[in-house]
């Protein structure tokens, strides 16, 4: 009863949360409910029984997504004079929605109710792909592929953040005075890179991976960007160059390297199938780690002092 | 015995040169002058070569692969190379008239590389074996053809330029779907005598949108009425565009094109049976009368020497959509006999505008004092248009009379003895204002030994010779007019 | 029931009525202090309850441990961030309720 | 007693929903940012009670992550703060006049 | 087995690899390992043909896991020409980039392009619905940055445009997928295309991939994003988007529609997509001929182009799906090479404007007669692919009775005659006073022309890519 | 109703919601918040499809979509921030610096 209740109470919650995200006049009260409707959804995720999208959705959609939009509106105009023009006209906007919805319901409705998937085919092959984790076994193994594409989707993304915002501020010594956020710094450095060193080990066996864990050392340098204490990874520096690179050369490394024996793209021997997927995995921290990173051009400076950009 | 390569090789020796003229240097003139000469040349001994294999019943055809269902074929049969021969003898002629013509101008690199690639797409109408083939040279007619309208760089030009694009393109469009239903009824139509289309002739309605779509097409470059805006409109363009424009290459790849489908596309008897010949021949005479009225308004010389081509080419449509063997022979052999007096004419227009600046007719008084041969030769493609024998345009006029009475058709002949006497009203002023009448003032004695530079006037007096040489000696075996019965008596073998 | 169960019962629900008067705290405290005030009851006795009430019913050492970090990792970061955003109010001009803004 | 995890957890959802009032009411950015904290706190408490249910342990990590990185996000908003301070009228004027 | 199995690895992998050692290597040796990987790349995909020409449709199942579990791998005919229409229109359209670009961008230009190219290729094999997703993120991904990669305004909002519209285009895909998955427990194409019924799921599902498709490629009315977008990108990057990028999507919803959803349909649907096409390029060319700008009347020209490509749906047929695949592959060449021509021409003369070409046929002769070529491959006047393409169309059009859009075809063709001529004819006036021509680059000049020759040649001899096309049609 | 049926539901809301807010905002952050927002709808639908056995475990092939998933949808939010953070900034210099200021992008990353 209560379950039914709490199911129902975040399905509803969440559209109504979302419409609201797109009504409010001003964006940063957008990006704060933004941030309220990404919790939402990760105990959305959390009641579907998808721990591992919890996690990555607490991680990134939360945490360094809301950070890096608020960031963002450092930027640009508070309350676009577009925005509130255009909130109240909008009668058809609501049809449209409802419209849409029914449309799609109505083949959501349609589908078998009690499919079990490809749920039985991983469980059958599981064993042969060298994890426990049935999610990871997807992921870094049966469809290891998409994995390797969506590494090059974060490199390309980085490249164009940093391409079209190449400056990187470099630690300023009068943030670094502050002592409020130096002190929360160093707290929290140590138990991020635990829980970050923690998620990629139980990748292997439950919900966690390279990801989660990337994103959570993210968390730590981003704060430090944010507070002026580093400046955002350069792509001209070699040492960055390599940490982010690495996990993608030895992936492909990895992906490639069966087929010096006959084998097929990815085809991993069983025997070595766990250790390297861990390997990979740790590589792939640092990489999503940098890669995140250098999603944060630095902190904007002040507008009086613009013309030094620094 | 099947000669494969020498279709192809007629077509490459125009196609090969054009390319390589578009690499040379503006300066390189003798370079340019020798390639386009020996082409010429080389293509009119091909071209007699061929003429002489078919003549004595050899074939020669190429054929590459194109589509998994139909193929380029390059084919000469006695009606290519019909139009091969003018063409090449045509083009000879014209390419040293155009040397003379454009000595010292511009972008003569540029001229000279269209001008072989025309005739080279010339040369590929002529010798295409099926339709799509021919329509694939038609369109790159159309193209190489464009720049030579407007060489000059003007603004008129340029407009000229838009008008012929737009007339030449609707029409193009009009034959593609022309060509695109034939196919889709019989497959990539292979040009054959009587016609390929017997399989099919059951798809009545059919038959007849394609006819009236490919005729539409084809009668946009014929110029047939009220498709033939772009004729005057394309005068701008040098004198030796124009000649080849209205004696060879476009008017006469859609005169030829229109026997083509008439004859070996669908076939004569087909095309009587789908009652299709009896509006072709009417929009023809219309067109023949029309031209000849405009004709008679016009001021300027090379304007009404459009006009005339108007009507003149209506004729060559008339003879082969009147039922008969007559009719068919006079309409084929004005193909050759229009464009080697019609060339002759238009070579005497450039003379005197080149030597003289004299564009209007009523400048030309007296002229024949000044440029005598000149004069002469236009005379004589004059007395040809008007069919005044013994110049070729006699011969033309004849059969198609006989043609008409022969289908029971006694109207067309009150059309051609009507369109004779126009062209005598405007041709005869002309000749004889530049004989017999004093000029305004004294022209300007020629600096040179004759009255223009050799390289204009011999093609002149060539063409000239030429067009009372096809008139005097018709009744050889190997004259146009001896060829084109040999090739008509074929088509009507029942 | 027994009395473990109960005694954690009794935390969890005592954790919720914190929360509910964190919450009730937010949307009725008339300036941003204040209702930062609520926010860190929130934050320190409705997690803790709640924390200390599921460790009562956890299998194992590991998972209390783990929910105290949660806990721990809260406090901390609460400690810290109400104290920025309290900040970053008084320098956006807030006033608190009643009193004036310092200089 | 799952019932009473399940019942709380769904208490504390509403909780949340009711936060979502002073979201819109606003009237200022920074109170938005507090409730957007104070739903965060609620929302690991609804992630520790969810975990404690068989099977489902995995949610506290999340619970964890989420108490982790939830000062990246303050920070980014006072520094989006405190970085509009400098240009004085906008950032002014998000801030409600007392009365 | 598995060796000509691995050849497949390879389209995919070396543009990969490529971009990630360019990016690793910096500044001095960017330009040679991107060089290495194009050629390598562009190796690979011959061999993939060739192999593909001689033994048929390959497949791989990749990491050996086989189809409901794994990703599918398949290169059929279709695959292999457009691996290697991507090998041959990307590289030159680069070359002409690199000088375009100064130093800097080409860092970022030259992993970004690989990167693009890595994603095409694997999109072009993919048989796989959700792997279908991944490459077309990561083009457009590649593709947003490569807009920007300028940084000027003009690019930044074209970037911002451009990623606007495709990212729920693929969203609307990527629902659509998981309706399909949520009805038939795969992503694998083949097994789909097996076990899809007409029911509410299809339709829907269908109509989601379709709308986000179109919302990539893009259909008209769906097109609003392309004029600006392909105004405001570098022109190196306008020719990649226009010529290859933009048929990705395209390629995907060909692969899916008649492979998947066709036979399930209503043949209304088909008509329907039929009608936008046929709206796309009646509004694209005449929208085309009122532009002032030289590359808004190429932009334009890419609407009405993209029309006549879906046009293949309401019809439907073997015939159909070669003429707009034709279209596909010779579009890519002579778009290419008209877009680079218009970089060419803003670099000699720095005038953007219709006006700008003047006198420039003599100055640039190279650069005029690829547009002149791709022009006439545009318009679908032979000897061009353009004209195959249309060909194959009309054809099919009236072999189905359906006449109408055989007269779209035709009239589409005039409309662009009336648009392409309009560019070529002022390169024959004088040119006008106080305009100083600089000089570009041999390469800058020869990479248009080598892009025309290819539409070209696909005119001359169409054969050779039609058979290929052939391998693999599954009707 | 069951679970997974409302969530799927849900999760259709949130795509219907967030596609036309896309296309009925003008301002960039605000249609990246929607483009977000699409795409939790998508991935809910995904992962409630992936719960319909009420017994036993998820079916995992739909969580590895999802994960790859978000990690698209965080790559192209983060590009499509940095370009509107750099527009903003050029539209600033634009109207806030004078002539003589020099163009700020003269430093390679």
């Amino acid at each position: 009863m209560t379950d039914v209740l709490l199911d129902g109470c975040l399905a509803l919650c969440l559209p109504l949360l979302a419409w609201l995200v797109l009504r409010t006049e001003s964006l940063s009260q957008a990006v704060v409910l933004f941030v309220a409707f990404g919790l939402l959804s990760a105990l959305g995720w959390a009641r579907l029984d998808a721990p591992d999208i919890a996690l990555v959705e607490a991680a990134v959609g939360t945490g360094l997504t809301g950070a890096l939009l608020m960031h963002t509106l450092s930027w640009t105009e508070e309350t676009p004079p577009d925005v509130r023009a255009r909130a109240r006209r909008r009668p058809w906007a609501l049809l449209a929605t409802a419209a849409l919805t029914l449309l799609l319901g109505w083949a959501v409705l349609a589908l078998p109710a009690d499919s079990p998937g490809l749920g039985p085919e991983v469980e059958a092959r599981r064993e042969d792909s060298g994890v426990k984790h049935p999610v990871t076994a997807v992921l870094l193994n049966f469809r290891g592929y998409d994995t390797l594409l969506e590494i090059a989707v974060l490199l390309v993304a980085a490249l164009g953040a940093r391409a079209v915002n190449p400056r990187s501020e470099r630690a300023s010594s009068d943030a670094a005075k502050d002592p409020l956020t130096g002190e929360l710094f160093r707290m929290m450095t140590p138990a991020l890179l635990l829980v970050a060193g923690y998620l990629v080990w139980v990748g292997d066996h439950g919900p966690g991976g390279a990801f989660q864990a990337g994103a959570i050392l993210a968390g730590g340098g981003v704060v430090a960007i944010l507070t002026s204490r580093m400046g955002t990874p350069r792509m001209s520096s070699l040492r960055v160059r390599w940490a982010l690179l690495t996990g993608p050369l030895l992936f492909i490394g990895v992906g490639v390297a069966p087929l010096l024996s006959g084998r097929r793209l990815l085809e991993l021997p069983e025997k070595l199938a766990g250790t390297l997927i861990f390997i990979v995995e740790m590589a792939l921290t640092v990489t999503i780690a940098m890669v995140l990173l250098m999603f944060f051009p630095g902190t904007r400076p002040s507008r009086a002092g613009r013309g030094g950009e620094r | 015995m099947t000669n494969t390569w020498l279709p192809l090789s007629v077509l490459l020796s125009s196609l090969l040169p054009g390319l390589i003229i578009f690499l040379l240097a503006e300066e390189q003139r003798r370079t340019r002058t020798l390639l386009n000469l020996l082409a010429a040349v080389t293509k009119l001994v091909l071209t007699g070569v061929m003429a002489w294999g078919v003549y004595q019943g050899r074939q020669y055809e190429t054929r590459l692969t194109f589509f998994p269902k139909a193929d380029l074929v390059l084919r000469a049969d006695s009606f290519s190379l019909l139009f091969i021969t003018l063409s090449a003898v045509l083009w000879f002629v014209t390419t040293i008239y155009a040397v003379g013509y454009l000595e010292g101008t511009d972008h003569r690199s540029r001229f000279f590389g269209f001008f072989s690639l025309c005739v080279a797409s010339t040369m590929g109408i002529a010798l295409a074996g099926n339709l799509l083939t021919f329509f694939l040279f038609y369109e790159m007619l159309t193209l190489s053809t464009y720049p030579l309208v407007i060489h000059r760089g003007t603004p008129e030009a340029l407009r000229a330029g838009n008008v012929y694009l737009r007339y030449t393109l609707t029409g193009a469009t009009l034959l593609l779907a022309g060509v695109a239903l034939l196919y889709s009824l019989a497959g990539a139509v292979e040009f054959t005598e009587r016609g390929a289309l017997s399989a099919v002739a059951a798809h009545r309605t059919e038959l007849i949108v394609a006819f009236v779509l490919l005729i539409g097409g084809l009668g946009v470059k014929t110029a047939l009425v009220p498709l033939h805006g772009w004729l005057p409109v394309a005068m701008v363009a040098p004198a030796p565009v124009s000649a080849l424009l209205h004696a060879v290459a476009v008017v006469k790849a859609g005169a030829f094109g229109i026997t083509r489908i008439i004859y070996d596309v669908y076939g004569v008897y087909l095309v009587h049976d789908l009652g299709v010949m009896q509006p072709l021949a009417m929009v023809a005479a219309v067109t023949i009368l029309y031209g000849s009225v405009r004709a008679l308004q016009q001021g300027d010389l090379k304007k009404r020497l459009a006009y005339s081509t108007v009507s003149q080419v209506a004729y060559i449509v008339l003879g082969v959509s009147i039922f008969g063997t007559a009719s068919t022979i006079g309409g084929l052999v004005h193909l050759v006999h229009q464009g080697v007096m019609k060339i002759t004419l238009f070579f005497c227009a450039g003379n005197y505008a080149e030597e003289l600046h004299v564009h209007r007719v009523s400048e030309l008084r007296g002229v024949g004092r000044r440029m005598p041969l000149t004069t002469a030769a236009f005379t004589v493609g004059a007395l040809g248009m008007i069919g005044i024998p013994p110049v070729a345009g006699f011969i033309t006029k004849w059969y198609l009379g006989i043609g008409a009475l022969e289908a029971h058709q006694p109207w067309l002949v009150v059309v051609l003895l009507t369109s004779s006497l126009l062209n005598a009203g405007y041709f005869l002023p002309i000749v004889y204002s530049a004989w017999f009448q004093a000029p305004r003032e004294e022209w300007k004695p020629s600096p040179r030994r004759w009255e223009i530079g050799l390289l204009l006037l011999l093609p002149t007096v060539a063409t000239a010779v030429l067009s009372l040489a096809a008139g005097l000696f018709a009744g050889a075996e190997l004259s146009p007019l001896g060829w084109t019965r040999l090739l008509t008596e074929r088509e009507f073998r029942p | 029931m027994s009395p473990l169960e109960l005694l954690s019962a009794a935390f969890l629900l005592a954790g919720a009525a914190f929360c509910l008067a964190g919450t009730v705290g937010v949307l009725r405290f008339p300036d941003v202090y204040c209702r930062l005030h609520a926010l860190t009851k929130v934050d320190n006795l409705g997690l803790g309850l709640v924390v200390a009430g599921l460790a009562l019913q956890s299998a194992s050492w590991a998972t209390a441990l783990k929910l105290f970090l949660v806990w721990l990792f809260v406090l901390i970061s609460s400690a810290f961030t109400c104290q920025l955003i309290a900040r970053a109010a008084l320098r956006r001009g807030a006033v608190p309720s009643g009193g004036r803004r310092e200089p | 007693m799952h019932e009473l995890r399940t019942g709380l957890a769904c208490f504390l959802l509403l909780n949340i929903l009711a936060g979502m009032v002073r979201v819109i009411r606003g009237p200022t950015l920074t109170d938005r940012f507090i409730v957007a904290q104070l739903f965060g706190t609620t929302g690991v408490g609804v992630l520790v009670l969810l975990a404690a249910d068989a099977g489902r342990d995995a949610l506290r990590d999340v619970a964890l992550v989420f108490a982790l990185l939830a000062p990246v996000t303050v920070v980014a908003f006072v520094r989006f703060a405190v970085g509009n301070e400098a240009n004085g009228a906008s950032a002014a004027s998000d801030e409600e006049p007392r009365p | 087995m598995t060796s000509v199995a691995a050849l497949m690895v390879w389209p995919v992998i070396l543009p990969l690899l490529g971009a990630v050692l360019a990016l690793l290597v910096g500044r001095p040796g960017v330009r040679l390992v991107a060089g290495v990987a194009s050629v390598a790349t562009l190796m690979a995909s011959s061999m993939l043909a060739w192999e593909v020409a001689h033994q048929g449709v390959l497949h791989q199942s990749i990491g050996g896991w086989g189809a409901p579990l794994g990703i599918e791998w398949r290169a059929d005919g279709l695959a292999a020409l457009m691996l290697l229409t991507i090998a041959l229109v990307g590289p030159l359209i680069s070359v002409h980039a690199l000088d375009h670009f100064g130093d800097r961008e080409d860092r970022e230009f030259l992993p970004l392009w690989l990167f693009v190219w890595c994603a095409l290729n694997a999109l072009v094999l993919s048989a796989d619905a959700f792997n279908l997703y991944v490459t077309l993120e990561l083009t457009t991904l590649a593709a947003v940055a490569l807009i920007a990669v300028r940084r000027d305004l003009p690019g930044l909002d074209a970037g911002l445009r451009y990623l606007l519209f495709a990212l729920p285009g693929s969203l609307c895909y990527l629902l659509g997928i998981a309706l399909l998955y949520g009805a038939h427990a795969t992503l694998d194409v083949g097994t789909l295309a097996q076990r899809v019924q007409p029911g509410p799921v299809t339709w829907v599902a269908a109509g989601l991939v379709t709308v986000g498709l179109c919302l990539k490629t893009p259909l008209f009315p769906l097109h609003v994003w392309l004029p600006p977008t392909y105004t405001g990108a570098p022109t190196p990057v306008t020719a990649l988007l226009s010529a290859l990028i933009s048929k990705g999507s395209f390629y995907v919803l060909l692969r899916l529609w008649l492979e998947v959803f066709a036979p399930v349909m209503d043949a209304q649907v088909g008509q329907l997509l039929g009608v936008l096409g046929a709206a796309a390029v009646l509004w694209g060319s005449a929208l085309a001929l009122n532009q002032t700008q030289l590359k808004r009347v190429v932009a334009y020209s890419s609407v009405a182009q993209i029309g006549y490509m879906f046009l293949v749906f309401p019809m439907a047929t073997s015939g159909a799906r070669a003429g707009a695949i034709y279209l596909v592959v010779s579009h890519a060449a002579a778009k290419a090479s008209m877009f680079v021509a218009v970089g060419n021409i803003h670099q000699a003369v720095g005038i953007t404007a219709l006006g700008g070409v003047q006198g420039l046929a003599h100055r640039m002769p190279f650069t005029f007669l690829a547009m002149a070529l791709g022009g006439i491959s545009l318009i679908g006047i032979p000897p061009s692919g353009g004209f195959i393409a249309k060909w194959l169309l009309l054809n099919e059009a009236i072999g189905t009775r359906q006449w109408w859009w055989g007269l779209v075809l035709l009239v589409g063709s005039l409309m662009a005659a009336a648009y392409v001529f309009r560019i070529l004819r002022g390169s024959f006036l004088p040119l006008p006073p106080g305009v100083t021509v600089r000089s570009i680059p041999l390469g800058n000049e020869l990479a248009p022309l080598a892009l025309a020759l290819i539409a070209l040649v696909l005119g001359l001899v169409p054969w050779f890519p039609l058979d290929l096309l052939a391998i693999g049609a599954s009707r | 109703m069951n679970p997974w049926a409302l969530y799927a539901l849900s999760g259709v809301a949130l795509f219907s919601v967030g596609l036309v807010g896309l296309f009925s905002h003008q301002h960039v952050v605000k249609r990246i918040l929607a483009s977000n927002i699409t795409g939790s709808g998508v991935l809910l639908v995904l992962v409630a499809l992936a719960r319909r056995m009420s017994s036993g475990p998820p079916d995992p092939v739909p969580h590895a979509l999802v994960l790859t998933g978000i990690v698209v949808s965080v790559s192209s939010t983060a590009l499509g921030v940095a370009l509107a953070r750099r527009m903003a900034r050029l539209q600033a210099e634009a109207t806030h610096l004078p002539e003589h200021e020099p163009r700020s992008d003269g430093e390679g990353p």
